[in-house]
């Protein structure tokens, strides 16, 4: 007379099937080898295909997995560009269209079944197959933009595999990617472009092995096989990701340019002539709720733990530095800003706010005074945040900590403008059109996530200018499309550098943008022209006096405001030693860490 | 005797003395004088709806000697099954309970101050109990070998083999037959009186001194009804087990008992030697029961009805009621009808008639099941037809189908010459209003949620009968009149009304829209003797004043008799014999089946002759 | 069951009584039923407790209380007045200050770039002046310009900004949240939200469930097979993605879309119960004495067979809106909780994971703990009403 | 007994493309456009309709319809959209988690539920049932989300009794993790079994067969044990594989709290991404658990109750 057998039974497969499905997994810090750096991320990882890649976190992975032509120097600040793949930095010629890249001699890929479970030497076909591949229209990089226009004959190419449907054709010569021998290659480009080299750095760009994504198909994000220090050894997606040290990888060591920092010179001083890498095996794991990795943190299971800054109060004193129990524990703290912006934007082509009639610019300038930036980051960022009127953040090309805006908070000019170009308020409250029409102004974010806390301020801003609000979140992938549309009245908008160069942040205003990445859809002749002279500039002060002038205007026109960028605060534990914030967000640190 | 004792006929003999003392049983048994069961002044309360304890039983006092049989009569509410569930020690703890003072003696034991454990070692070892409804006594999931077998290995700790061998024998000796495959049967498989029978052989499995038997045949058809009470008889006499056989029907009485106690409202009203309660009877009540069934002799013009002897409890339809009647239409529309009854075609023909249900079974298969096969009858103004036959022949069918609440599948049904079954909705909407049906759960046909005003006009307003609301609320308090009811119960619930004032209301029902022919489906089935009487009444009393045709379908033969002018017996879906009500019982040759049926009317020959 | 108590059920042949008519009034089932929640303890209980959060909601949805819920009253995360006095200054913030060192009023470089707005601001900033001195030194506009709102304007800046941080409290009785509100007018107004959204959630599911289920259960053939096809497919399809689907479809966000997506996705259990309800009444002896009557079938649907289910209809209704308060929680983790402007017991709880962290657990403690109230209390009353209601009882 | 089977089978297929057919329609017709996520921080125009035309989004209704239709049949669903992950892989992979949190939350679940609603059935209407109800019901009107704050709080964090997160799927590592999920997840489960198998355990408590076991003599305790439990455990059997299949979905809130990765968190991510394929197969594949588990409770019906034909 059982009478459970059926859950009973299930429950028996199941733990039969356990050990199955335990192939596939990291094994528990508890039995892990002695030697093991335990790290998370906050989202979820999507691929480790260089050139599909389009989110932070999975660009962190692959950075330890590829290696591209150029890289940064861990130490250097602001970032400087060193050779990685190549032997020495390109030669530039041809009034900087022409770059001649020699290759380093000896490097290898990882052995995979794909290249016959042997290591491969990469050659200069593999750098030409990895920068077709990122125009490749099946592919889709995300990435593209990084060289879209750029290389003579590619675009060309690209657009002829997409108009016809038709797979890209690796075979055809491109008149700009000129392989010269094994080790060396010429790129042609259309223009003089000063920021190439960034591109040739980014974690997209990194080399691949043309028969690895053959072999692999439409699965080759799952099958990572690079020349970088790490080697991924086991990954449960969206989960868990175990990296181990590269067999093959060549030899190299700590060897970078502390510069006068004292911080980076005593990094320096301890780790110079170290082995890269010197942890033998990193585990990754996806933690979303920020008070997991915290706690977890907090017990010693990860070691080095990205503070996000609305846990900061539980870690860090009001002066900002780490509370006494965390000291005790010897725990290390590193704060850096992040290379971004935060800025509230209006659509000028919005039909209630868009528009150059003074009214609708008062009315645009009136909304972005009643922003109190103080508050957005004392309450939502924790005091995690600095203010940041300016369009270039610190720490990239061009950055002035010495601008101010028109736009600093202050809802009382807000309501004397809104007064003054006759929005007045009605019987409810809230104020009207010039025309006597009741309006409101409606704020977009994305529905999904913790942005909520956004629209609460941004309401609370209105309110104070008597200005009707109305919330709008919808789910991200709808967000984007409004957006592109110019169908998004105003919203929170956030960019981080794709590469320390304030040109990747100009352009988030340049009139052809529009519907791309210029979201407040502004296009204007004067500043696209001082955009486009920008653009063939060094930098320098020519340059920056010109990104002067456009930052104003996107104030007086009550275009956009800047707010804040975020302050960026790594937890280490004590046995971390060697680690240093990287200047690109999407370079991950640990190939240079150790542990005692 | 039943085909079914009769197939066996080696039973197995009554177990010895000796071998009862080895099975535990203990040493005690009462002297002659000292009786097997003592009840004395017996006190039962039950908790109440506010908290409070309410007496239900009020000082009983009756004696069980061993083997003898006694019986416990009386209507239901009467306090027979309390007694009998507070002998076993099964009355439902926290919400009743028996007040000090109370005697219960065993075997010489004080049963109320035994403690639980041995309580519980007696029941089903010495006294083993009975039930009513055989269906759900028998736990649903578990084969009858594996329950008879329970109580052998709880009480006599035999071996799963042997409690098994030994049920074996059980089932054989109390005459089912192969009992090997019915061990493995589970309850649903069997039929109600083999579920009975499964019931019988585990009370009687450990050989109790006492076996009490609440209402064990009320649920069963009469045949197997008559089977059952000669197998309990048999048993008895074999064992010489005491019973205590509790039952609300005084024919059985005579069949079973040597004494009868019978009891109502708590109170014991008389109690002797059956043979002098039954012939004699001193208390009013008790020749009230006697009275009110229908005799199997003669028909006198009515029934007697407790108030008769007891004083009016309930108002009965007072003689003379037709003429205050208020709408004078109805009766006039109906007595003309009388008038012209005889002459006129016959009400209702019905030829041929026939019903098959279809069941989906497999994929693509289909069962037929033949409800009605070939049924014709006609039935003349102003007269009565009963319809008799045991559950699942097919006669409520019949009535369903005159109904139109199933539609026939073949045959017709001419009703004043129109074919009911070929009418369009509007013409059956206009008909229905002349046929009309009274249900056989009195509790259950009336709408809860509906005032008895409700309940009354409700016909009227769909058949737009009567003026405006005040009209036929007026009209309603002339049905209730008419049904014997008081005007003031308009304004009540049905929940408040007994099940023969229920009754009345469903006629009343009826009456409101004027019908020539009544279905009336077991309509009195469910009610007690007395109530039962009192309807039967009114249903006379009615047809004469107003001129009603009766489509009468019951399985109780003395009722059928009493109140029809023709009969028709029912088998499996078929009509096997039909003839005039006094042909049918005068002795005469019959067809098999009606003649099982006359031979298992309760107490034929014995009480009922001496009441009549 | 007076007459007979031994309460073994049969429902359709209750033992008979005998309480012939007597002079006391006529008690419709309903009656009883109130009669016998009235003698429940508990049940009474609960329904007092379930009318005073009634009551509360009156007062809020009036505007009598908490109309100013969305006031900042206090400092950032005052704690509740009970605990203050144990001052939590550690964690307060002080990198991010600099924000409020700025002058919005200083005079900044245009680097040549035409203000179009020049004129206008330079007369607010002047006439504002008096004030902004304080902090701006050196005003650039011309003053002495009478401007026609400079009343208003001066109205508007009667308060400087510093002193609003000064009047805030640093305590409350129930503590503040991030922004300062009031965490006991919040879970107040919370609960006028949240019983609404459960009520207005429940009555949809409800209504939808009982219609197609007396449709279903009464007319069976293809309306039947239809509508248990539409049910198979409704339960079928994972109750989350479902959510998702139906807020996808829904749009826009708000209350009515909270009430439309718990409303939409859970008539199915209501369905199941209203068409057994149905089959097993159409058999009833009552209802085929009113088709013998000639009662039409809408009229036996809804006016013999409805009533007579309708305590399975309320009982329903009261444990949806049990469940819908608690899944309007879960609906704000999923992002489809209740717009900025309005606050709900969901919004509440869902800020709460990150304050717990930072030792702020009064907002966790006050929502939790006023839900817990109130659905403990609905869910007894609810238990009572069944017993109340049962027919097995009658 | 096949005709049976054979026959619902075949009624699945209605059902099954009224699934097919709703979630198609409600995520193609509303649903985000995945490609605008896809493209990446830079996209113009141009790369959005390249996206479409590679995922087959810019087809007519009708087709996408019929490959929607052909994957359901093969059941192959392709790859995400999100990760290029084979869907087939992402559900077998997310499944094992999500089953070894939820099989033993169900088992422990349904034993403690009975024991201990038979034990509350058997002191029915005394102090200590009116006890439990009352605690039960407080139980039951705390939402989930709160237990799982507070108790990733109190026990990982505070006490330290557990990890805070992560996920191995070892035995060892099973231990290591899954207990305190399991745990709330069961403190939030337990209240509301206990009252539904209470009823359950009361209807039979009443019923007339229980009566004659008393009369035998039948000791309380294999009253209770035997009888009683017996009978209610078919309704029990029936809840327990009907909530099997919502066990795929998983307790989405535990997996996203515990970072265990499980089919729920990964539901909940697919539909943030608008990973169309990931929703389809998911949906599809409780959409048959479901039914498949609904004839499974109609078998164990007929197993465990003899009275019940199938027809």
């Amino acid at each position: 007379m059982s009478v459970f057998p059926l859950p009973v039974a299930l429950f028996l497969s199941a733990l039969v099937s356990l050990p199955v499905a335990a192939a596939d997994m990291p094994r528990p810090p508890a039995e892990a080898s002695p030697k093991v750096l335990n790290v998370e991320i906050p989202v979820p990882e999507t691929t480790l295909d260089p050139a599909a890649i389009q989110d932070l976190y999975s660009a962190q992975m692959a950075s330890v997995i590829f290696e591209g032509l150029l890289g940064y120097d861990y130490l250097a600040r602001p970032a400087k560009l060193v050779p990685l793949l190549a032997d020495g930095m390109p030669e530039i010629s041809d009034g900087g269209k022409q770059w001649l890249v020699h290759l380093r001699h000896g490097v290898r890929f990882a052995p995979d079944e794909a290249l016959g479970n042997k290591p491969r030497e990469v050659h200069a076909s593999d750098v030409v197959f990895t920068l077709e591949r990122l125009l490749d229209p099946e592919v889709h990089s995300p990435f593209s933009f990084l060289l879209e226009g750029k290389i003579v004959g590619l675009d060309a190419a690209a657009r002829r595999a997409a108009d016809q449907h038709a797979h890209f054709n690796y075979q055809a010569p491109v008149a700009g990617l000129q392989v010269i021998d094994d080790y060396t290659l010429r790129i042609q480009l259309n223009a003089p472009d000063v920021n190439f080299g960034h591109a040739l750095a980014q974690p997209n760009l990194g080399i691949v092995a043309p028969e690895v994504v053959r072999h692999y198909g439409d699965q080759i994000g799952g099958h990572p096989v690079g020349t970088g220090p790490y080697r991924l050894v086991r990954w449960v997606r969206g989960s868990a990701l175990s990296f181990e040290a590269n067999p093959v990888y060549r030899k190299r060591l700590w060897n970078f340019d502390p510069g006068t920092d004292p911080e980076a010179r005593r990094i320096a001083s301890r780790m110079q002539g170290h082995a890269i890498p010197a942890v033998p095996r990193v585990e990754v794991r996806v933690i979303a709720e920020q008070q997991s990795a915290l706690l977890a943190f907090r017990k010693g299971e990860l070691d080095i733990l990205y503070l996000q800054n609305k846990l900061a109060p539980v870690a860090l004193d009001g002066r900002g530095a780490l509370k006494p129990d965390l000291r005790k524990l010897g725990v290390q703290h590193e704060v850096t800003t992040e290379p971004e912006i935060l800025f509230n934007y209006l659509n000028v082509e919005d039909p209630l706010v868009g528009g150059m009639a003074p009214e609708r610019i008062a009315l645009r300038r009136a909304i972005l005074m009643a922003q109190d930036d103080e508050a957005f980051i004392r309450v939502i960022r924790k005091g995690q945040a600095v203010h940041l009127p300016y369009p270039v953040p610190a720490g990239v090309v061009g950055h002035d900590p010495a601008y101010r805006s028109l736009l600093e908070y202050d809802p009382a000019a807000a309501n004397a403008l809104l007064d003054a170009f006759g929005y007045r308020p009605g019987a409810d409250g809230f104020r009207r059109t010039p025309q006597g029409q009741p309006f409101a102004v409606r704020y977009w974010r994305q529905s999904e996530g913790e942005t909520r806390e956004f629209e609460e301020l941004y309401k609370r801003g209105l309110d104070q200018i008597h200005v009707h609000f109305e919330g709008h979140p919808v789910p991200f992938p709808d967000l984007l499309k409004a957006e592109r549309a110019c169908q998004v009245t105003t919203r929170l908008g956030a960019w981080i550098a794709d590469y320390p160069d304030g040109d990747d942040f100009m352009q988030l205003f340049y009139g052809p943008n529009t519907h791309a990445n210029n979201l407040a859809c502004f296009q204007n002749a004067e500043w696209d022209a001082m955009y486009r002279k920008s653009v063939t500039l060094v930098p320098g002060p020519e340059r920056d006096a010109l990104y002067h002038r456009m930052a104003r205007m996107l104030e007086t026109l009550g275009v956009a405001k800047v707010s804040h960028t975020r302050l960026h605060h790594m937890l280490l534990q004590p046995k971390v030693v060697g680690f240093r914030k990287s200047m690109v967000s999407a370079v991950a640190e640990w190939p240079f860490v150790d542990l005692q | 005797m039943s085909s079914i004792e009769s197939a066996n006929p080696t039973l197995p003999p009554a177990q010895p003395e000796g071998a009862a003392g080895v099975s535990g049983r203990p040493d005690h048994r009462p002297s002659g004088t000292d009786p097997l069961l003592q009840v004395a002044d017996l006190r039962v309360s039950f908790r109440d709806e506010a908290g409070g304890w309410r007496e239900t039983l009020h000082g009983v006092n009756f004696a069980v000697a061993a083997a003898r049989s006694v019986a416990l009569v009386g209507e239901s509410g009467s306090g027979k099954s309390v007694s009998s569930l507070a002998v076993m020690g099964l009355l439902p703890a926290r919400v009743s309970r028996i007040e000090p003072g109370s005697v219960l003696r065993f075997a010489g034991q004080d049963l109320l101050a035994l403690p639980a454990q041995q309580r519980r070692a007696l029941r089903g070892a010495q006294i083993a109990m009975v039930f009513q409804e055989p269906m759900s006594s028998l736990n649903p999931v578990f084969r009858v070998g594996e329950q008879i077998a329970e109580v052998l290995r709880l009480h006599q700790g035999l071996s799963a083999a042997q409690a098994l061998e030994r049920a074996r024998g059980l089932l054989d000796e109390v005459g089912l037959p192969d009992p090997g495959r019915r061990l493995r049967a589970y309850p649903h498989q069997l039929s109600g009186g083999q579920q009975q029978r499964v019931m019988i052989a585990m009370a009687i499995a450990c050989e109790p001194q006492l076996l009490i038997a609440d209402e064990p045949t009320t649920a069963l058809d009469v045949t197997i009804q008559r089977q059952i009470l000669e197998l309990l008889a048999e048993l008895r006499a074999r064992r010489s087990m005491a019973m205590l056989f509790i039952t609300h029907d005084l024919g059985v009485v005579s069949d079973i008992a040597d004494d009868v106690v019978v009891m109502r409202h708590g109170v014991i009203r008389e109690q002797g030697p059956a043979a002098q309660v039954l012939g004699a009877p001193k208390d009013a009540y008790t020749r009230a029961l006697l009275a009110c069934r229908p005799p199997l002799v003669g028909r006198p013009a009515r029934l007697l009805q407790v108030e008769d002897f007891m004083g009016a409890v309930e108002p009965g339809p007072a003689p003379g009621v037709a003429s205050v009647i208020a709408d004078a239409s109805c009766n006039a529309h109906t007595a003309a009808a009388t008038a012209t009854a005889a002459a006129a075609t016959p009400l209702l023909v019905v030829e041929g008639l026939g019903k098959v249900f279809s069941t989906r079974q497999g994929l693509f298969g289909q069962h037929h099941f033949t409800a009605l096969q070939d049924v014709s009858f006609t039935l003349p103004r102003g007269k009565t037809l009963g319809v008799v036959g045991e559950s699942g022949c097919g006669k409520t069918t019949l009535g369903l189908t005159l109904m139109r609440l199933h539609l026939p599948t073949s045959g017709r049904v001419m009703f004043d010459g129109a074919d009911l079954s070929t009418l369009s909705d509007q013409g059956w909407q206009a008909m229905r209003r002349r046929i009309q049906i009274v249900f056989q759960n009195p509790y259950a046909s009336l709408n809860p949620r509906f005032t008895v005003a409700e309940i009354l006009t409700e016909p009227m307003l769909v058949h737009g009968i009567g003026m405006d609301a005040a009209d036929r609320r007026r009209r309603a308090a002339a049905l209730l009149d008419q049904v014997g009811l008081p005007g003031a119960a308009l304004l009540r619930y049905p929940h408040e009304f007994s099940g023969g004032q229920r009754q009345r209301i469903a006629i009343a029902r009826c009456l409101a829209l004027e019908p020539e022919l009544l279905i009336l489906d077991e309509s009195v089935s469910a009610l007690d003797v007395s109530v039962q009487a009192q309807v039967i009444n009114l249903l006379r009393d009615l047809q004469a004043r107003l001129g009603l045709s009766y489509v009468f379908i019951s399985h109780d033969l003395a009722v059928v008799r009493y109140l029809s002018d023709r009969v028709l017996v029912m088998q499996s879906g078929q009509v096997v014999e039909e003839g005039s009500a006094d042909q049918l019982f005068d002795g005469g040759q019959h067809h098999p089946y009606t003649e099982r049926l006359l031979a298992a009317i309760p107490g034929r020959g014995g009480a009922t002759q001496r009441a009549g | 069951m007076n007459a007979n108590p031994l309460a073994n059920p049969a429902p359709q042949h209750p033992v008979p009584q005998h309480p012939a008519p007597q002079a006391a009034p006529a008690r419709g089932l309903w009656q009883i039923a109130v009669r016998r929640l009235l003698r429940n303890r508990v049940g009474l209980a609960s329904a007092a407790v379930v009318a005073a959060f009634l009551l509360l909601i009156l007062t809020t949805a009036s505007g009598l209380l908490a109309r100013d819920w969305d006031q900042q009253y206090a400092v950032s995360f005052a704690p509740p007045t009970a605990i203050a006095g144990n001052p939590q200054d550690d964690d307060a913030v002080g990198q991010g200050g600099t924000g409020s060192q700025i002058d919005p009023r200083a005079p900044v470089d245009l680097y040549g770039v035409v203000d179009p707005l020049a004129d206008v601001m330079a007369r607010i900033h002047g006439l504002s002046a008096p004030q902004a001195a304080a902090v701006a030194p050196e005003p650039t506009s011309v003053s002495g310009v009478v401007d026609p709102i400079g009343d208003a304007l001066a109205r508007a800046k009667a308060v400087p900004k510093s002193a609003v941080t000064q009047q805030r409290a640093v305590s409350l009785t129930l503590g503040a949240d991030k922004w300062g509100r009031s965490v006991a007018l919040k879970v107040v107004k919370g609960a006028e939200t949240s019983v609404l959204v459960g009520l207005a959630a429940a009555a949809v599911a409800t209504l939808i469930g009982t219609l197609l289920g007396a449709l279903a259960g009464y007319c069976g053939g293809w309306v039947d097979a239809t509508l248990d096809w539409l049910y198979g497919v409704f339960t079928a399809i994972p109750y989350l993605l479902l959510v998702f689907a139906i807020a996808a479809v829904l749009q826009q966000k708000g209350v009515t879309t909270i009430v439309l997506i718990l409303g939409l996705t859970g008539w199915t259990g209501v369905y199941r119960l209203i068409r057994a309800e149905y089959l097993k009444h159409k058999a009833r002896e009552y209802v085929q004495a009113a088709r013998a009557i000639g009662a039409s079938h809408l009229r036996r649907m809804f006016v013999h067979i409805l009533p007579n289910v309708s305590h399975v209809v309320l009982v329903q209704l009261s444990q949806q809106v049990v469940g819908f308060i608690k899944a309007e929680v879960i609906l704000s983790f999923l992002g489809f909780g209740v717009p900025v402007d309005v606050v709900s017991w969901g919004s509440m709880l869902n800020e709460t994971p990150n304050e717990l962290i930072l030792g702020k657990w009064w907002q966790l403690a006050a929502a939790a703990v006023m839900m817990a109230v109130l659905v403990t209390a609905f869910a007894m009353l609810t238990d009572a009403l069944r017993d109340a209601l049962d027919p097995r009882l009658k | 007994m096949n005709a049976y089977l054979l026959r619902r089978v075949l009624q699945m297929i209605p059902t099954l493309f009224g699934v097919v057919l709703l979630v198609f329609l409600l995520f193609n017709w509303v649903g985000g456009d995945p490609a605008y996520v896809l493209a990446g921080k830079f996209s113009n125009p141009r790369d959005i309709e390249n996206i479409r035309h590679q995922l087959g989004v810019d087809q007519p209704l009708y087709v996408q319809l019929g490959i929607f239709l052909r994957q359901v049949i093969t059941f192959d669903f392709g790859n995400s959209w999100a990760t290029q992950e084979p869907v087939s892989h992402i559900f077998l992979s997310r499944l094992g988690p999500s089953l070894a949190l939820m099989i033993p939350m169900l088992v422990l679940e349904t034993l403690l539920g009975v024991v201990l609603a038979l034990a509350v059935a058997h002191v029915r209407d005394s102090w200590i049932d009116r006890t439990l109800t009352l605690l039960t019901t407080s139980a039951m009107s705390i939402s989930l989300l709160v237990y799982i704050i507070v108790g990733q709080y109190v026990f990982a964090f505070a006490l330290g009794w557990f990890p805070v997160q992560g996920w191995s799927s070892t035995p060892q590592g099973w231990v290591h993790y899954a207990v305190l999920p399991i745990l709330l997840g069961l403190a939030v489960s337990l209240a509301p079994a206990i009252r539904l198998y209470r009823t359950f355990v009361l209807d039979e408590i009443h019923q007339d067969y229980v009566r004659t076991a008393r009369a035998k003599g039948v000791p309380e305790w294999r009253v209770m044990l035997v009888h009683v439990l017996r009978n209610a455990s078919i309704p029990i059997i029936t809840n327990v594989l009907a909530s099997l299949p919502a066990l795929l979905i998983g307790a989405f809130l535990l997996e996203r709290f515990f970072s265990i990765p499980g089919i729920g968190r990964e539901v909940i991510l697919a539909v943030e991404r608008s990973d169309f394929p990931v929703i389809k197969a998911v949906t599809v594949a409780v959409a048959v658990a479901t039914m498949v588990f609904n004839l499974l409770a109609d078998l164990a019906y007929k197993w465990v109750d003899p009275r019940v034909e199938l027809s």
